[in-house]
């Protein structure tokens, strides 16, 4: 048991926190937040897991800096449109509204 | 109730996933290392041209992962300033003007910069490289908007844009010219990776830069809309 | 590619080029459609004719490739599929001279002849197809070209009927597909041959083979309108009297029990099909939705839709006659698919003439019409009298060589049915001849439309005056050599010589 | 002359087959009349004057047609050709102008498939032709357009088609057990057919709706009375025999005896002469009560169908026998029928003749010394004799046919009777007048014509029958003489009692 | 030659995204022509190169695999990125008149199309795990920002929720990947296989095909995953909504079916293997059946889409365990299934953009008496039809045979029959809409005649979809051994 394990396992703990905010929680921002969680968790695992067993290895490191721009640009993406459909619509959340039978991010 | 009902359902579900995980995790840990990769890239670090391993991942070796990761930023930027209402990305409303955050600014705003390029440099054999410096370049953005200093330049126009993708252009040129002389696309002429990496990181943290501040500079909502299809307007 | 192979890809071509021809043309292109119709329809039935004579004389028409792994796609003439491609080329011809005279003036035209043309083409397939894949692709084609012929006047009954159709052949075509993929999967190769390939299949698979038939015939039942599966049929009478005439007295209908002879014959093979016990099941089906129909029609009041159940029960004599598993019954069975057509047509061309000229729809409205119309209304006493088998008419060749037939074969109670079928029909055909000639008409008849001393347009009173004398001709000179009957007879020789 | 005789024949059917498409030309209408009595003239040439011996191969008609006549089709033949002709030629008279076209159609089909089944020995033809005059003939009957035409119509079509069914059925079964589309191939496979009972009842059933056999009879008294009287003639006449040669081509005669249908024909033609006879003397229409006439007399002949059926020895004599009478009573009916639409003259002279002309067929039919009537009945006694037949009900065979003439003549009275009451003075037509004349004389000539020495039956006395003939014929007209002179009593008393109690 | 042809498809959808960007709209439209123009062309060559030659591998940067990335140039992947050519073409040519160009923000619609192409093929391409997550969030979020783009509420909550979905997925995927990687040390598919094939399969990563199927199946929009689509699908320009359904969708479908291909027998099992035909046949069925509720024409091509991805996860059970010649015909199928279905689909959105164009209302009724009108797109509609409802000749209906062929060869009969369902099912929500254009409405008569370009385009692919069914067995060919060159064992 490493201290890498560690971080994996938190990697799992944390994308169960993670997944209950995305499926749970209904204000946008906290989604988002939710799934920030969630990615984090998963970059741990992502790091953790293979440094446990091989020691240093740069290239989930080089994955996880990706993954986490592509995250940031995702997140950024999602500011922006609720940021508008807040504007819009005045409603920070998906559910209640007319027109949109459809509960839930799926 | 059924909302309690559903949360706990929902956090139950949530627990036995992280516990999955978990197990999985240490199944897997469990499992002697197969790994050859992280001996493989020590093997050909000589011919990546930097000396950072993660760098040489990032830009070499898996360049086109973060080719890509470059775009999915531009798309990003582009949904940015797609909504923006003014020629400016700034919204005036939201300006301030405290003399102390601008005597700070002052002071912090050149060192950030050094900052930002000497992450830059350090890409190369330590941690550090284009994102990091791009960050630290847009957080310099990002306070001097929460300053108060004017930041008219951010025109959604042709410079914006250009910069948006600036770093992009290159990189993706960086990427061809190898091609025209009968190599594979990504692949760096022998002789030449090192500057070319470097010429590509620096272009990157503007562009980075530039695509993290003009999403986070607070541009005024664009009110105009497309109407559905076939609604009558 | 020789000329052998390229025959069959023009005489399903044709009528595909004038269909895409008609759409591209402006709806107000009146002449232009009018001569590119005709004159893709005599082109074809001149096609048609030179394949006739090929295949008499034994040429092989025929070409293939692979469409699917391990699924070729067969066109190929054979004297059977020549009878209904002869059948549906001569119809077309007189339908297409028939339904621009019917639809002067009527909006919708290049729609109507546009889908009318590909209905052809896909018939034409049909009739050319040299497997059950290849059958099945033009079968769904018909299906889906039918529908807009069916609710073309757009009204609320029009489009339930239309609803009602697609219910029917779409379910019916789902349940074909997957007995032929089964039968696929289970023995390969499909293509059609004299004999059939079932003859001395595994005994192990003689269960499956058994519910592959029971499915095939659901599904072709469906177009057949064989007993359970009729109900589209007269629903599908709102359509206007060409697309009757052509497609549901002869394309459609004909097309299921074509599907059921190639079925029988080509894939199963008679003795196959009767080893595993088949025809006999089949024969009282058909022999009940014969009587059954008939007995339907007799409480039709609307003209069409006696007519529509008269169609059932006469298409079903067409699987009576192959069920019966004998040589001479299967010629009458397959003679009839000629005769119903050119009687069925003829019946149908003239309840369009009636009502496109004076407006009659039911029956208790033609008292007299024959004053007024007596051509049309001579073309359907000839139609009318032949489906009652009244000699020397078409009809009664059918059920002359049909009930021998099944006598040789010892299945005397289809004597039975044929009378009984024959009496039906009298009793509700009869009383209509009875009213077009010898009741009182009104004195002033509807003046839809006038065409000086003639009693309706010529386009429209052609047509049934020559199907209804083909129908007196191909009874009378049944024994000639190249009447309907002796087509028949050389079908089932080939077929059984092999 | 062995070339010409096919082409006549085809002449002969094609000529009225083809005569309606006259029709199409509105014009042409008037000229449709007249040609009426021509249609029937080269079957007519065909059937007096043509050597029998010819054939007519169509291979391409049907199922391979073979058109022929022997001796038997050759007597039909020439019955239908007459009356026909002497019907047309009423018929020109008679019909007024509505509807003429439509008359001159059907009347021009039912004459072609009249004379085609008589020449048809293939099965196809021969039923096709027989429909043909069976539905065509519907057309004469509902001419007038009457309720009760309309009524008597549909009798006529649901019995017709039951009818043709049944012949349908009955032809393919017998067709396919003698493996052969020739009438004549029939009747010797019929006697040898696994189903043969059922055939014969079959083809009883179906020819016997058009011969008024007993309890299939129903449409004659409805339909005669309502067609127009030359289309009665030649319903009565003619067509009603296509029923007879029917059975005469189709069972098997001659080649077994099946004295259980024999029997079974005898009873129902019994049954057929007398009730007929009984139910007719009440009628009170003239037609209706030569419809039922016509019954009676099919019943005598049924009679002598049965006889023929039971017993295969005697079957060829009674075929000519049966011939002879068909002619015989045609001719004679036709007449009787064509009468009914005479008018009398004005002059006392002029009615004495006109009735008397009326009478003679009449009792012709019942056997009047000097006619065919007589000869005709002689023959069928000598035929019938009790001592040359064997069967069970052999003997009651003369006394049925005393009965039947009996029977014969008191309807003869009730229908002169009738028409007394109905006839009008008037103005005839030429041509109606001539028609009837024609016919009258047709059936008075027959007497001179018919073959006299057919199979010795009767002894050929020259001109004049024995007088144990005269009484043998004469006696049973005693008996409907007086039978009748008591009815007519019995009427008026109990017409005058009736008056008595109601007087107004 | 090959060099050049690879460089250029790699090249060309970024390069032209970034001109387009530095455009407005009207000369990004130019621009994006010469971009078709030469994109079509090398995805033609490269076709043909690879219909010839055979299938290669291709070393990004001269760095094989593991330590590398390689694409997987085969038959199947140039033939996705030959329907991806043309499919985008077609969508792209027609978004170019579709779209009013005096809306400032169009301008960016060329760079997130373009965006999204590349990204499309690099999904059709890759060969390496987390390269291919990086393709998907390309697609993903230049889809998610097409749809957004100018919208209003609706198109925005449609986005958002497109988008969470998205993210949400991506992550379940990205979590396989990392535990494959902690698994294998390897992110090259092809070197996970190699593995697999010397070693017994590990108990750890069969929950990290479960986590990367179910991600790509959130972003295929399986049953029950797939209520983000039809908002998203709906409501879209009509264009991006035929973008969507016709590549999108199928990009992160192709991923789980490579996945699966590779690792299904080795870390699936048959239960799995069922559960999502299973979900796959609901879909076919719930789908089929909202189409039949919806009353917006769009929206019933959207609720079709959801119907026909259930089609394509048939694709699990019917590879699992099953002989080698069942495998093929089912992956044969699906692959038909794929293309006859990009094709139909984009046709059948275009077109739908059309008719609403020219009846100036989205709603089903609202076409009463189109059909007298006969736009050329109503045709278009049908005949893209005719390939959903998997009738014949269309490669609907060869997609169909084929996987018939492999349910029964297989013993799973209960699949043939969801196959026959789903053809009757959309049967009835298609003829609904032909139902209403058919109907004579005296009131409307008038109708706006969409220009002549706009109506070619849906025509054109519709026809192709038509056409595939008769040259099935040649595309068929050219991808010899679809999926199948590294995954079998």
């Amino acid at each position: 048991m490493t201290s890498y394990l560690l971080y994996a396992l938190a990697g799992a703990a944390l994308c169960g926190i993670g997944l209950f905010g995305l499926l749970r929680l209904s204000h946008l921002l906290r989604k988002l937040l939710a799934f920030n969680i969630m990615g984090s968790g998963v970059f741990l695992i992502m790091v953790g897991l293979p440094q446990h067993q091989s020691g240093p290895d740069p290239v989930p490191q080089a994955l996880v800096l990706t993954g986490i721009v592509v995250a940031i640009a995702a997140t950024a993406l999602a500011v922006v449109l609720i940021r508008r459909y807040y504007h819009q619509s005045g409603m920070t959340s998906l559910e209640g509204e007319a027109g949109s039978r459809e509960g839930g991010p799926l | 109730m059924i909302r309690a009902v559903r949360t706990c359902f929902i956090a139950l579900a949530c627990i036995a996933f992280s516990a999955v995980l978990a197990a999985s995790i240490w199944a897997i840990a469990g499992d002697p290392g197969q790994g050859t990769l992280p001996q493989l890239l020590s093997e050909n670090m000589s011919r990546s041209g930097v000396e950072h391993p993660v760098t040489a991942v990032l830009l070499n070796f898996r360049s086109y992962d973060t080719l890509l990761e470059i775009g999915v930023l531009v798309i990003a930027g582009i949904a940015g300033i797609s909504m923006s209402k003014t020629t400016s990305l700034e919204d005036p409303e939201l300006r301030t003007s405290d003399p102390l955050l601008y005597a700070l600014q002052r002071w912090f705003i050149p060192l950030m910069l050094v900052l930002a390029g000497y992450l830059l440099w350090a890409g190369a054999d330590r941690p550090g490289g284009a994102f990091q410096a791009g960050a630290v370049l847009a957080a310099t953005g990002v306070l001097m908007r929460l300053g108060g200093i004017p930041m008219d330049f951010l025109r959604p126009g042709l410079l914006l844009r250009l910069g948006l993708v600036l770093g992009f252009s290159v990189f993706l040129l960086a990427a061809v010219v190898s091609v025209i002389g009968g190599d594979a696309f990504l692949a760096y002429p022998p002789d030449m990776t090192k500057p070319l990496i470097l010429v590509i990181e620096s272009v990157l943290t503007l562009s980075i830069a530039m695509v993290l501040l003009a999403l986070f500079v607070s541009a005024p909502v664009n009110d105009a809309e497309d109407p559905e299809e076939g609604d009558p307007s | 590619m020789t000329l052998e192979e390229w025959m069959p890809v023009f005489a399903l071509m044709i009528s595909l080029v004038a269909s895409v021809g008609i759409f591209a043309l402006p709806e107000t292109g009146y002449v232009r459609r009018t001569s590119v119709n005709l004159g893709a329809a005599v082109l074809k039935l001149v096609v048609v004719i030179v394949m006739v004579w090929g295949v008499f004389h034994g040429v092989n028409y025929g070409v293939s490739f692979t469409m699917l792994p391990g699924v070729t796609f067969v066109l190929r003439a054979d004297a059977l599929s020549m009878m209904f491609a002869g059948l549906s080329a001569v119809l077309w011809l007189l339908t297409t001279i028939y339904a621009v005279g019917y639809l002067e003036d009527s909006p919708n035209r290049r729609r109507f002849f546009g889908f009318f043309s590909l209905c052809v083409a896909s018939t034409m397939g049909i009739a050319l197809a040299g497997n059950l894949f290849t059958f099945f692709l033009f079968y769904e084609i018909l299906t889906l070209s039918t529908y807009p012929l069916v609710v073309h006047r757009g009204t609320e009954k029009a489009l339930r009927a239309g609803r009602t159709y697609l219910i029917y052949t779409l379910t019916g075509g789902a349940v074909l597909l997957l007995a032929i993929a089964w039968l696929h999967s289970l023995v390969g190769d499909l293509s059609f041959r004299d004999g059939g390939h079932l003859v001395d299949a595994d005994p192990d698979i003689h269960r499956s083979l058994i519910l592959i038939f029971i499915l095939l015939v659901a599904g072709l039942g469906v177009k057949a309108a064989l007993f359970p599966l009729h109900g589209w049929l007269p629903q599908a009478m709102v359509a206007p009297a060409p697309v009757s005439a052509l497609l549901h007295a002869v394309a459609v209908v004909k097309a299921g029990a074509f599907g059921i002879v190639r079925v029988v014959y080509d894939v199963y093979g008679v003795e196959a099909s009767s080893d595993l016990g088949l025809l006999a099941p089949l024969s009282w089906l058909a022999a009940f939705t014969i009587l059954y129909a008939s007995t339907r029609a007799i409480w039709q009041v609307d003209l069409k839709r006696r007519l529509a159940f008269s169609t059932i029960s006469q298409v079903s004599y067409i699987i009576l006659g192959i069920a019966l598993a004998g040589p001479l019954a299967a010629v009458g069975g397959l003679v009839h698919l000629l005769h119903q057509g050119i009687m069925k047509i003829t019946l149908f061309f003239c309840a369009g003439n009636y009502a496109e000229t004076l407006g009659i729809h039911r029956i208790d409205e033609m008292d007299g019409a024959g004053q007024r119309m007596p051509g049309t209304s001579l073309a359907f006493t000839i139609g009318a009298f032949g489906m009652i088998g009244a000699p020397p008419l078409a009809g009664f060749i059918t059920k002359w060589v049909m009930g021998s037939g099944a006598l040789a074969v010892n299945m005397d109670w289809v004597i039975l049915v044929l009378v009984g079928s024959s009496l039906l029909n009298a009793v509700y055909f009869l009383p209509i001849i009875h009213r077009l000639w010898f009741r009182k008409g009104k004195e002033t008849w509807p003046e839809e439309r006038t065409w000086g001393r003639l009693e309706t347009s010529p386009w429209l009173l052609w047509p049934p005056l020559l199907t209804a004398m083909m129908v007196v001709v191909s009874g009378v000179f049944a024994s000639s050599q190249f009447s309907p009957l002796a087509w028949a007879e050389l079908i089932v020789l080939r077929e059984i010589s092999e | 002359m062995t070339f010409p005789e096919p082409i006549l024949a085809l002449v002969a059917v094609c000529l009225p087959l083809l005569y309606p498409a006259m029709a199409l030309r509105s014009d042409w209408r008037r000229v449709m009349r007249y040609i009426l009595p021509v249609l029937p003239l080269p079957a007519l040439l065909l059937a007096s004057c043509g050597d029998p011996s010819w054939q007519l191969e169509l291979p391409w008609l049907l199922n391979g047609g073979l058109w022929a006549l022997d001796d038997l089709r050759r007597l039909f033949l020439l019955l239908t050709a007459v009356l026909w002709t002497v019907a047309g030629v009423y018929a020109v008279g008679y019909l007024a102008e509505s509807h003429i076209r439509r008359f001159c159609v059907c009347w021009g089909l039912t004459l072609a498939g009249n004379l085609g089944l008589t020449v048809a020995v293939d099965i196809g033809s021969f039923y096709s032709f027989f429909a043909l005059m069976t539905f065509a003939g519907y057309g004469l009957i509902v001419h007038e357009g009457t309720d009760e035409a309309h009524y008597a119509g549909r009798v006529y079509m649901a019995m017709a088609v039951l009818g043709e069914m049944s012949i349908l059925a009955g032809l393919l079964l017998a067709a396919s057990a003698a493996d052969s589309q020739l009438l004549t191939d029939l009747p010797a496979a019929l006697a040898q057919a696994q189903q043969r009972d059922l055939i014969i009842a079959l083809l009883i059933a179906g020819f016997g709706v058009k011969a008024g056999l007993p309890l299939l009879h129903f449409w004659l008294p409805l339909a005669h009375p309502v067609a127009p009287t030359p289309a009665s003639a030649v319903l009565s006449g003619a067509m009603i025999k296509a029923g007879l040669l029917g059975w005469l081509v189709t069972l098997p005669f001659g080649e077994i005896g099946l004295s259980g249908w024999g029997a079974l024909m005898v009873a129902a033609g019994a049954v057929g002469a007398l009730g007929a006879a009984i139910l007719g003397v009440l009628q009170h229409r003239p037609k209706a009560v030569l419809a039922y006439s016509s019954i009676s007399q099919m019943g005598l002949m049924v009679l002598m169908v049965g006889a023929a059926l039971a017993d295969p020895e005697r079957a060829p004599v009674l075929f000519s026998v049966i011939g002879l009478y068909a002619l015989h009573h045609g001719l004679a009916k036709g007449s009787l029928f064509l009468s009914a639409g005479v008018s009398l003259p004005a002059s006392r002279m002029g009615q004495t003749m006109i009735w008397i002309l009326i009478a003679l067929p009449g009792l012709s039919l019942a056997g009047l010394p000097f006619t065919s009537g007589a000869l005709a009945k002689l023959a069928m006694k000598a035929g019938l004799a009790e001592d040359s037949l064997s069967f069970a009900l052999a003997g009651c065979l003369p006394p049925l046919m005393t009965a039947g003439a009996i029977a014969t003549l008191l309807l003869v009275l009730r229908y002169l009777w009738t028409l007394s009451a109905k006839l009008e003075t008037g103005q005839t037509p030429p041509m109606l007048t001539a028609g009837w004349l024609a016919a009258v004389a047709a059936s008075l000539i027959a007497f001179w014509w018919m073959p006299w020495d057919l199979a010795g039956l009767v002894k050929a006395p020259v001109w004049l029958p024995a007088p144990y003939q005269i009484w043998a014929l004469v006696w049973p007209m005693l008996i409907a003489l007086a039978l009748a002179g008591l009815a007519v009593l019995l009427c008026r008393n109990s017409r005058s009692a009736a008056l008595g109690a109601k007087p107004h | 030659m090959t060099l050049w042809l690879m460089a250029g498809l790699l090249f060309t959808p970024l390069a032209w995204a970034v001109l387009t960007l530095l455009t407005d709209f009207v000369w990004g439209r130019r621009v994006t022509w010469v971009g078709i123009l030469v994109q079509v062309l090398v995805s033609l060559g490269l076709w043909l190169t690879v219909a010839q030659h055979g299938g290669f591998y291709y070393d990004l940067g001269g760095w094989g695999a593991p330590l590398g990335i390689e694409l997987r140039v085969d038959g199947l992947a140039v033939t996705f990125v030959l329907l991806t050519a043309a499919v985008a073409s077609a969508c792209g040519l027609h978004a170019g008149v579709y779209i009013d160009q005096h809306k400032p923000w169009h301008r960016y619609f060329w760079p997130l199309f373009w965006f999204l192409w590349s990204g499309l093929n690099a999904v059709w391409l890759g060969g390496d795990l987390f390269n291919l997550y990086v393709g998907l969030e390309l697609i993903s979020l230049s889809a998610v920002g097409l749809v957004a783009l100018g919208g209003n509420a609706n198109a925005l909550r449609a986005s958002i929720r497109y988008l969470l979905a998205a993210l949400l997925g991506s992550l379940a995927y990205l979590l396989g990947v990392a535990l494959i990687y902690g698994q294998f040390g390897t992110l090259s598919i092809a070197g996970v296989v190699a593995w697999l094939d010397n070693h017994s399969a590990p108990a750890g990563p069969g929950l990290a095909l479960a986590l990367m199927i179910t991600g790509l199946a959130l972003k295929t929009a399986l049953f029950p995953l797939h209520r983000w689509l039809p908002p998203a699908h709906g409501i879209a320009k009509s264009p991006v909504s035929a973008l969507l359904s016709a590549l999108v969708v199928k990009a992160s479908f192709y991923i789980a079916a490579r996945l699966w291909l590779a690792f299904g027998e080795s870390l699936g099992s048959l239960a799995a293997a069922q559960m999502v035909g299973l979900l796959g046949g609901a879909a076919v069925v719930w789908g089929s059946w909202l189409a039949c509720k919806q009353a917006q024409l769009k929206q019933v091509v959207a609720y079709s889409s959801v119907a026909q991805i259930g089609y394509l996860f048939l694709l699990f059970p019917l590879t699992y365990s099953v002989s080698e010649s069942v495998s093929l015909q089912a992956q044969q199928g699906i692959t038909l299934q794929v293309i006859s279905h990009a094709l139909a689909k984009a046709a059948m959105f275009l077109a739908a953009g059309n008719l609403i164009l020219s009846v100036g209302s989205s709603r089903i009724d609202a076409l009463a008496g189109v059909s007298r009108f006969l736009p050329f797109s109503l045709f278009s509609f049908g005949l893209a039809g005719v390939s959903l409802m998997s009738l014949p000749p269309s490669g609907g209906f060869a997609a169909k045979w084929l996987l018939l062929q492999a349910s029964l060869g297989s013993g799973q009969w209960w699949w043939a029959l969801v196959l026959l369902a789903g053809g009757l099912l959309s049967a009835a929500y298609l003829f609904r809409i032909y139902r209403a254009s058919f109907a004579e409405n005296p009131e409307t008569d008038q109708f706006f005649h969409p220009s002549k370009s706009l109506e070619i385009i849906p025509m054109v692919l519709a026809v192709m979809a038509l056409g595939l069914g008769f040259v099935s067995e040649q595309v068929l060919s050219v991808m010899a051994l679809p999926f199948a060159e590294e995954g079998a064992p």
